[in-house]
Formats: C-alpha cells, structure tokens, sequence
C-alpha cells in the first residue's frame, strides 16, 4: 500500500460539537434580545454601544495573544459573546468610550490574565461590567426608558429601595406604578418583552445542548421562592416575585451568565446548586443589600464557589449502589 | 414496550443501513491464498507454535498450544502448507509471532476433529471442549471464554446475559448472526446454562434491530431465555452497562459481573460455542462487517481468521474515493490498523475504512468545562477532571477520582466540543494507576 | 550564665541608646507638632465660623451630648467666636456614624441666631470621586446661611432641600443628617453654649 | 564599586517591589497619588539608609542571636524619628500616610536589607545600598502611583492634567486598582526582562 494511513486512538467519530459553535449558538439565542434592546433604545446609540462592547473585547484579546505570543482566538467567538453580554448589563446610552473600555477590561483582567478561555474564574462580561460600575458609577446608573429614551436614574429596583429604605414600606402610587414594569415603563427596563426574548434564546440553547436545564431552572426557581415568601409575609415592603423576575438582568443572568461554561459547576448536581445559591443571593442582596441590583454580584459570588462545589459533587461512580432486584 | 436502559451515555449516529440488510457472505479463500494466524489472539498470554516450518495442516488442525490458565490453543483456518513461523504485522503496527500457512484449496477438515451431544458432557467436559476449541469473547474483547465459564464456587450466577446490544455504529455482524442462525445461537445459550447451572437467560438486544428482536422473542419461546429490548444508546453492549439495563444490578466498583451474580457473553460467542460443542468446530472463522464510507460495496463476510484485511475489501468491491483510516471493530472503540496488509484476527467484528474527509483532525483547544463529558459518562466519574490531573502527573488525584472505574468507552471523547483526547488520559492514568500497584 | 548577660548588656545598651534618640527628637519635635495640631484646629474653626477676633480654641465651652455604646458620657467642646467681644458664632464637632465607609467627622459653624456659617469636613473615609465630593467647596457652601426654620434638612433625593451627589446619595444624606442633630443640639441648649 | 551599577541593581535587576516582591502593603496602600508615594519612598528611604548604616557599623558587636530584636529597635527607632519629624513639619503628608508610617517598622525591605546587606557589609557600601533600594521603593511606588492618580483621578502630582472632560476611573484609586497597576507593571517588567 502506498497510502498512508491516520492512526489514532479511538473513538474515530465525534458527534460534531466544537467550542466555536457553541459559542456561535449562544449569539444566535442572544440575537432577539439584542434586536430588540436596540431597538428600544434608540438604536444609534445602543448600537454604537454593542459594537464597541464587542470590538474593544476582540480587539484585546487579539491584541493580548499577539503579544503574548499566542495562538489569535478571536475566531471561536467567545470574546464577541462577552461584548455582546457586557453591552446587555450596561446602561443603552453610556459614552462610547465606557463599552470600549469595558470590552477591554472585560477581556484582560477577566479573562485574558488567567490564562484565556477556560482557565477564568469569573463570568468576563460581569468583571467588564463591574470594573465599570465601580469606575463610572454615575455614568453606569443612569438609564434610559424604552421608547421614550428619557434619561433617569431611576431603575425600578433603585426606587424600591430607595422607597423601603426611607419609609419602610412601598408607597401606593409607586405600588401601582411598578405593574408598569411589565411594559418596560422604567429606566433601563424591557419588561416582559424581552423576558420572553431571553426565555427563547434560553430553550434555544437548551435545545442544542449548549447548556442544560439545571442552572436556569434553579436559579430562576429559587429567586421565586424566596421573593414569594417575601412577598407573602409582607407585600406592603417587599415586591412581588413576577416584579423580580422580569426586572434588571434576572432573566439574562439565569439563562446567559450564570450557564457560561467555564465559571460553572460540571456535575448536574453542582449546577443545581450553583443556580440556586444565584437565585438566593440575588433576592437577597436586592431587599436586604447595599446595591438595588444583585445579580451580577450573585454570580461572581457563586463562580468563587464553583471549584468548591465541584469538588463537593463528585458524583457516585457506577457500582456503588446497593444491590437491589 | 418500555426499553431498558443505563444511565449516562450517548447516541451517535449508528450508520447500520448500509449493511443491515446484507446477508452473510463467505469471504472465499483461493489456493495459494497465504493466511497469517497470529499467536496472540486473545487476551492472555500468546499461544505456543506447535507447527514448523514445512509442515503440511489441514483445517481445524490445532497449530499453537495455550501457555497457562488465560490462554487459548490456536487452530489452522484452512489446509495448506505452513511456510513460515515468524513474527508478522499486526493490528497495532508491531510484529508480533505468527503462522503462516499457504492455503491448498482443498478447504480439507482435519479428521480428528467430531461432534458431541452435550446432554452426555459433564460441565467440566464442555469447558474443555469450548477451551480445546479457542473460544474467545467474539464481542471483540476476545477474554478467553473457559475463564468467564469458571466462576469461583462461592459466586453464585443467576443470570446469563447474552449481549446482542452491537451498540458501535456500523457494525452489522451480530445483527446478522442473530437473524441468520437463531438456532445456533439458541442452543449455545443452553449449552452455557448447563455449564453454569442459571436458570434465567437475558438476550439484550437494541431497539434499533426491530427484526433481531422479533425473530429472537420467537425463537426463544418457551426455552427459558428472555429477549430485552433496549433503548438505542451508546454504550449499551458495555458489560456492566448491559447488566444494569437488563437487571437493574451494578456490577460493584472494580469488581466483575460475577460478583453481582451475573455472567455475560456475546451472541456470536454463544453460537461458536455451539460449533465447538455439538460439530467440534474450533474458533477459525468469524463474521465480520465490512463498512464506511470509503469501501465500495459494504457487506457482512464470514471470514477466515488470518485472511489480510485487503482481501476483505477486495471481495467488498475495493476502496472507494480517498482512504483516509482503516479501523479494526468499531468507530468507538476500534483500533485504527497501521495498513490493510495486517491479517483478521478472532476480535475482528469489523473492518471500517474511512475516507480522508472522515478523518477527525480538528486540533484540540482548551477545556472550557461544558461538562458534556461528565453527562455522557456511563461509570460516573470526570473525565475532564481526572485527565487535567494525569496529564499534570497528579496520578494519586487521578486514582482518587476514581480512574480506575472508566470503562473506556470513549464517549466523553466523542462529545468533547474542545477536542480533548479524554480517552487516552484517562488510559494513561489507568496505566500509571496500575503500575504504582504492582510497585507497592 | 555569661553568655545571657552579655546578650541582655547589648541589647540593654542598643535600647538606651535608641531611648536617647528618641528622647532628644521628641523634645526638639513637641513643640512644632502642637503647634500644628492647634493650626489644623483653628484653620478648621477659621473655616466655619463668621469673623471673629479672639482666639476660639481658646474660648470653649464642654457640654454632655449623648451617651457613647459603655453608657459613659460623650462631650461635645464648642468653640466660640467673639467679635468685639460679643459671641459672633459658634463652632463644634458632629459626627455622622452613617457613612458609606464609617464615621464623617464635621465641624459645622452656627451664628447666634441659628444659621450655620460654614461647614468643614474634619475626617472621613469615603469613596474618592463619589463621596469624598462631600469636601468640594460648592456642595459645603450650599449649608451657608441655613437654619432649622428656613430649610428642609434633608436631601432632595428624600424630599429636602440639599443637594445630593449623583450615585453617592448615602455620604451627603449622612452629613445633611448629623448638621441637623447638631442645630437641633444647639437649639436646645442655646444659652448653656453662649452663655456659659 | 560603580555608582550607575548600583543604582540600576536597585531601580531595576533588584527592585525591591516589582521583582523581590517586597513591601507590596505599603507599595498598594500609600500609592493612591504620586505625592504621597514619594513621601512613602522618601521616608522608607530615610529609615533605610541611617538603619543600614548603623547596623553596619554595630555589625561586629550584635550578637547574631539577639540580631533580630537589635535590628527592630533600631529600626523602630528611626521610624519613630521620621513619624515625629513629619507630624511636626509635614502635618499633610502625615495625616495622607497615616498608619503606614509606624507600619514602615515592619516593611520586610528595611529587615531585609539590614539582615542580608548592612549586618555583612561595610559602613559605606551599607549606605550605598540603602540609597539605591531605598530609590528603587520610591520608583516603583511613584511609577504605581503615577497609573494610578492619572487614571484614577485625571491628574499627576495633585495637577490636573487630563482636562475637565476626563471621567476619572475611579477603580483605580481604589484598593482593586492598586493590586491591578502593579500586577500589571510587574507582569509588564517580567515581560521586559526575559525578552532581554
């Protein structure tokens, strides 16, 4: 024979899966949402704002791996996905320079120092997202209404807090007010709307495997609970849970950030737990804490945990069972 | 009807259309043919050459001796002339020792050689007998049969698990097989209820061979074996997998499936043990598919152990398109061959040749912890964990993480989105593992 | 035995001579850091009080404002400032124990009638760019002038009169709050501060 | 001995900071502007050189098992000289670099260069190298510094620099920037180094 052979270990087949397409799924699950945030906003701005989150993202991770030396990455999408997140979890009309600095910061201390994709402990777009709101608070808590693209700075969790704070309890006009939500009748809010659009892209994702049931149903389960009992106990102070639920990024968090791959738990049962431990700090930091918003921090808090909890659920392995029939 | 399952696992395409519905063929066998017989065949330690150089064999003519308990004879495939007893090539690319014997022909049985009732044999006669005949697992393990028959006294066997699954993709044989010649495969499962004394006998079959399952349901009707229908899942045909679907019994950690009270063997060994038992046949021929995409016409063969692999695609119509990998037995856990010139050997189920296209080259990038591989495991353990450790040297992390339980089924492999050769960590941990345990 | 002693006679010896360094250092330093310890004082009294002529950390007053966590007494010294003789203002320290990062320390200036004459930050932990704005002149100015009765001691984010700083609502709400216990204080026991 | 060897070894082969990882607290916790970074170095400097040069000189008659307490109270005690010096003289900068003064006892640079340089070497070289590590902390805490006040605050050396348009990044003059700028000079000075 004069041909050569491959020789490999086996398996021969794959099914067919690479890192890059799941990547290009998590953008397509994304998309409506996307379309849909700027279009509400104005879209020039936020459209200048997505594309700059996700240039300055692919431009330093380019730039870092040139330097570096290593093999340029930008390909497998991941670094567009963070842009395209962090530019979700940032206020539609923020300076431009803030989404480019923010892709940046996203990509290098998020990510890029710790190795590159796979190796990063915390969710990049929320690191992004962090070193902004810390640097630029102002900037980063002033919103805009949907439609009306009226500047304020006053997002429906802000005035919650802000009311509960002061008085202890929520005011009746604003009571009446919050039902407004739904419709995105707040800074910085889509409502409903784009809660079915994040719920689609979620089943999109679930359906091609990308990510499983585990951390969104536990996150978002668990976020129920809790502001339901809140809310039982005393619904004068605390929100209902259909007002947690479609308000700031619960819903974009649950089936986009708290699902990244790399910062998550690997066992299903460790996922469960992951989501759950978002759910509840997520409540909890929003009544309870010093920030309107919990949510990203609930998920950096638990991607700290995450090695703990994988080593905490290492499965039984197969033979272990008592023997029954 | 409700199919039985195991946990875990994956469903890759099966591929099975392109030979299902063929019926076996006998690969045919010219004069001057030469067959090379290699001495190590099963696993155990090699046979012993027992023939020289010159010698005249007929078929069926034992040409190598067993060397211990593990260890089977070996049998001429046809007659002819031995011309050379010399280390060839085999599958994995090394040469290994062998028998060469020119075919004469005249396909002539070795006279010695007859047939036995086996309600006349006492248990240990038939053991002999299916030892004598070289019976090894046909499934593609090849574990010399005669020692899975001989449990220890105090393990008590309550079932019988014949594996029908043929979970890899492509391979037809046992499908074939089961269709073909029920009845040899039925009185073969009697023969081992005799010797093992079980009352219950379970053929495992995958729903995927709709007529398998009908036709055996039949056939088996009233003779005290049961037909299970399972769920189409890769690795369904895994010993302990199989156990666990068809009794709901986990074979224990590091244990075998005797120590659940279970014994397993293929289909196509049952229906060679009926041949050594009842006709005196010894093991020297074998069904085999010959598939994938880069051979002409793709057919289920009975081959003669020994016959190179090119006469198999020869008789197939030859290559096709642009050959890019020959794969001894299944996609999943086959073993790619080094060329087409190595020769069958008793674990070749199948002879799979990939075109260039098929090949995967798709480099391998960083774990990005999706978690698949853990999923699609059937033994429970973290692949991508325990190979970060291995291929740090971290081997004592490795072990506690349970490296030892992987089955090798290569289904985390498979589903890797980052390409990660889990598999051969995982084989390496399981090597250093052992190593470290004889050192102690 | 010998060994131990010689250890301690070199150490011993080190010490003392470190002990008279530190000696001549702290006596030729005493003066200068009260002088400077006095200078930050009146410069902060400077600050918030209406022009006076005498010496206001001279002319004090010590009175019991609350309790601390022991249940001991917790005094408060007001400084007065007298033009020409007469009390022009008066000037003392209020703390805000709800900062964003701890207490903010306020000297606060209040005319006989009432009005606070300045205000001046003394210490504070809070976040630079955001709270720290507390310090900018334009925000402490806005006190000048106001009383219990003329204004809304509140920020305007609650419904008040003063200024909050955008994304740091909790550093001004602190200061705006511990002013106003202050001018309540001083309300109530205006003739004991003045006259006594 | 060359005097531009010496002063490289301690700016830049030997950086007490950025390659010896050494005195990384005060380096994160008084480097928030430029200025206060130079008063750190200057009086870590101080401390540096007059400790070197008396432990050099009392080298042979410490007693190499009470070296230890012998070093600290010499050290202390400039430290403690330094503390009085700038609460009398330097009552801003002093109150800017608060509990990092008396911390300069404990820096691991001043310890670490009398146990390994001045207690082995003679007086002179002693004080040589006490300058030139004592220059390189002052370096690296102004090049931490500068990262830091210029993007943190808009400014260098208390000067606005980068016009009233800039939007401080205010991460950076908080406690996370401090660890960011010098994993990055550092990270950046490794880089440098090894493709040399």
């Amino acid at each position: 024979m004069d041909k050569t052979l491959y020789i490999s270990s086996s398996p021969h087949v794959h099914e067919g899966g690479t890192t890059a397409k799941a990547m290009r799924d998590v953008i397509y699950a994304l998309l409506p949402c996307v379309v849909l945030w700027i279009y509400s906003f104005g879209v020039v701005q936020p459209f200048i704002v997505m594309l700059l989150a996700i240039a300055g993202c692919m431009a330093s991770e380019a730039a870092w791996e040139k330097v570096r030396g290593l093999p340029i990455t930008i390909g497998d999408g991941s670094a567009a996905m963070t842009g395209i997140l962090l530019a979700l979890n940032m206020p539609p009309n923020s300076p431009w320079w803030m989404a480019l600095l923010g892709g940046v910061a996203a990509i290098v201390i998020g990510k890029q120092v710790f190795g590159g994709l796979g190796y990063n402990p915390f969710n990049p777009a929320l690191i992004g997202r962090t070193v902004l709101l810390i640097s630029f608070p102002v900037q980063m808590t002033t919103w805009m209404m949907p439609r009306t693209h009226e500047i304020t700075s006053a997002t429906p969790l802000s005035e919650v807090k802000m009311a509960v704070g002061l008085t202890g309890a929520i005011p009746e006009e604003l009571q009446a007010q919050l039902g407004s939500v739904l419709f995105g009748g707040f800074g910085g809010q889509l409502g409903v709307l784009s809660g079915f659009a994040l719920l689609a892209g979620g089943c999109y994702l679930i359906y091609r495997k990308v990510i499983t049931w585990h951390i969104p149903v536990s996150f978002i389960g668990s976020a129920l609970v809790l502001s339901t009992i809140f809310w039982l106990v005393n619904s004068s102070k605390y929100p209902s849970p259909v007002f947690h639920l479609f308000t700031g990024g619960l819903m974009l968090g649950a089936f986009f950030m708290a699902t990244d791959w790399v910062t998550t738990p690997i066992t299903p049962k460790g996922m469960l737990i992951f989501g759950a431990g978002c759910g509840i700090l997520t409540i909890l930091i929003r009544l309870f804490g010093g920030y309107p918003e919990g949510v990203a921090f609930s998920i950096l808090l638990m991607n700290s945990a995450t090695p703990v909890i994988d080593r905490l659920t290492v499965p039984k392995k197969f033979g272990l069972v008592t023997q029954k029939g | 009807m409700e199919l039985k399952t195991f946990k875990g696992g994956l469903h890759p395409p099966d591929n099975k259309a392109w030979s299902e519905k063929k019926a076996i063929e006998v690969c045919p066998l010219a004069e001057g043919d030469e067959l090379v017989v290699l001495l190590s065949q099963h696993i155990g330690a090699p046979a012993e050459a027992c023939v020289k150089k010159g010698d005249t064999v007929k078929k069926g003519q034992l040409i190598a001796t067993p060397k211990g308990f593990v260890s089977v004879p070996i049998h001429a495939p046809t007659s002819g002339e031995v011309v050379a007893v010399e280390p060839r090539l085999g599958t994995a690319g090394t040469r290994v020792p062998a028998v060469v014997i020119k075919a004469d022909g005249q396909d002539a049985w070795d006279d010695s050689l007859a047939g036995a009732d086996p309600d006349t044999l006492t248990p240990q006669e038939i053991k002999d007998r299916i030892r004598d005949a070289g019976i090894v697992g046909m499934g593609g393990a090849t574990f010399p049969t005669h020692v899975k028959l001989s449990p220890p006294e105090d393990k008590k066997i309550d079932y019988l698990i014949l594996n029908g699954v043929e979970c890899e993709p492509y391979l037809t044989a046992d499908h074939r097989l089961m269709i073909e010649e029920p009845e040899n495969i039925i009185e073969g499962i009697l023969i081992i209820k005799k010797v093992l004394g079980v009352e219950k006998a379970i053929i495992g079959i995958e729903a995927n061979k709709p007529d398998a399952i009908d036709l055996m349901t039949k056939a088996c009707a009233g003779r005290g074996i049961e037909v299970g229908a399972l769920k189409v899942q890769y690795p369904q045909g895994a010993e302990k997998q199989l156990i666990y679907a068809l009794t709901g019994r986990e074979v224990p950690s590091g244990g075998l499936p005797m120590d659940c009270g279970c014994v397993v063997q293929n289909v196509g060994t049952a229906a060679a043990i009926n041949d050594a038992v009842r006709r005196g046949i010894p093991l020297i021929e074998r069904i085999a598919t010959v598939s994938g995409s880069a051979v002409a016409e793709p057919k289920n063969l009975r081959i003669k152990i020994g016959q190179p692999l090119s006469k198999l695609v020869e008789y197939c119509g030859g290559v096709k398109g642009d050959l890019g990998k020959v794969i001894q037995g299944g996609p999943m856990m086959g073993m790619a061959a080094v060329s087409l010139d190595i020769p069958a050997t008793r674990g070749t189920s199948g002879v799979l040749l990939f075109s260039e296209g098929q090949v995967l080259k798709e480099p391998e990038g960083p774990c990005v912890r999706c978690g698949n591989c853990v999923r699609a495991c059937p033994a429970f353990i973290l692949p991508t964990e325990i190979a970060f450790r291995t291929r740090k040297g971290l081997i004592d992390e490795a072990e506690k993480l349970n490296a030892m339980d992987c089955i090798e089924c290569g289904s985390c492999t498979y589903i890797c989105p980052a390409r990660i050769p889990l598999i051969q960590s995982l084989r390496q941990a399981k090597g250093a593992i052992i190593a470290k345990r004889r050192k102690v | 035995m010998k060994e131990i002693s010689r250890l301690a006679l070199i150490l011993t010896l080190i010490t003392a001579g470190s002990a008279l360094l530190l000696a001549m250092v702290e006596k030729a330093t005493r003066e200068p850091i009260a002088q400077q310890r006095r200078l930050v004082t009146l410069g902060a009294l400077k600050a918030v009080l209406p022009p006076a002529n005498n010496s206001p950390d001279q002319d004090t007053v010590s009175l019991v404002t609350g309790k601390d966590s022991k249940g001991n007494d917790e005094q408060t010294t007001f400084y007065r400032g007298r033009k020409d003789g007469a009390v022009s203002g008066v000037a003392f320290r209020v703390v805000a124990p709800d900062g964003y990062s701890g207490s903010i320390a306020v000297m606060v200036g209040i005319e006989p009638n009432g009005q606070v004459s300045g205000v001046a930050i003394l210490q504070h932990a809070e976040t630079p760019g955001l709270g720290a704005l507390i310090e900018g002149e334009s925000w402490k100015n806005q006190f000048k002038g106001k009383s219990l009765d003329n204004a809304d001691w509140r920020v305007k984010k609650d419904g008040g009169h003063f200024d909050q700083i955008t994304a740091a609502t909790i550093s001004p709400r602190a200061v705006v709050g511990a002013i106003r216990k202050g001018l309540e204080f001083y309300k109530a026991n205006k003739d004991q501060i003045i006259g006594g | 001995m060359n005097p531009v060897s010496e002063l490289k070894r301690g700016i830049w082969t030997e950086n007490a900071v950025l390659k010896l990882g050494l005195g990384l607290c005060p380096a994160l916790a008084t480097s928030s502007s430029v200025e206060n970074g130079i008063g750190m170095g200057v009086a870590a400097t101080f401390v540096l050189i007059c400790s070197n040069v008396v432990i050099s000189a009392m080298r042979k008659i410490i007693p190499s098992k009470v070296r230890i307490p012998a070093f600290i109270v010499i050290i202390a005690s400039f430290v403690t000289v330094v503390d009085l010096v700038m609460a009398g003289f330097l009552p801003d900068l002093h109150k800017a670099l608060g509990i990092f003064i008396p911390l300069i006892v404990v820096n691991c640079i001043i310890l670490g260069r009398a146990e390994a340089y001045a207690s082995k070497n003679a007086v002179l070289s002693s004080a040589v190298d006490g300058i030139v590590m004592g220059i390189g902390f002052t370096v690296a805490l102004v090049a931490i510094a500068s990262v830091r006040e210029i993007l943190g605050n808009g400014s260098f050396f208390g000067i606005n620099i980068l016009g009233s348009g800039f939007i401080p990044m205010l991460l950076m003059i908080l406690p996370p920037g401090a660890f960011l700028a010098i994993a990055f000079l550092l990270a950046g000075m490794n880089q440098v180094s090894a493709e040399k």
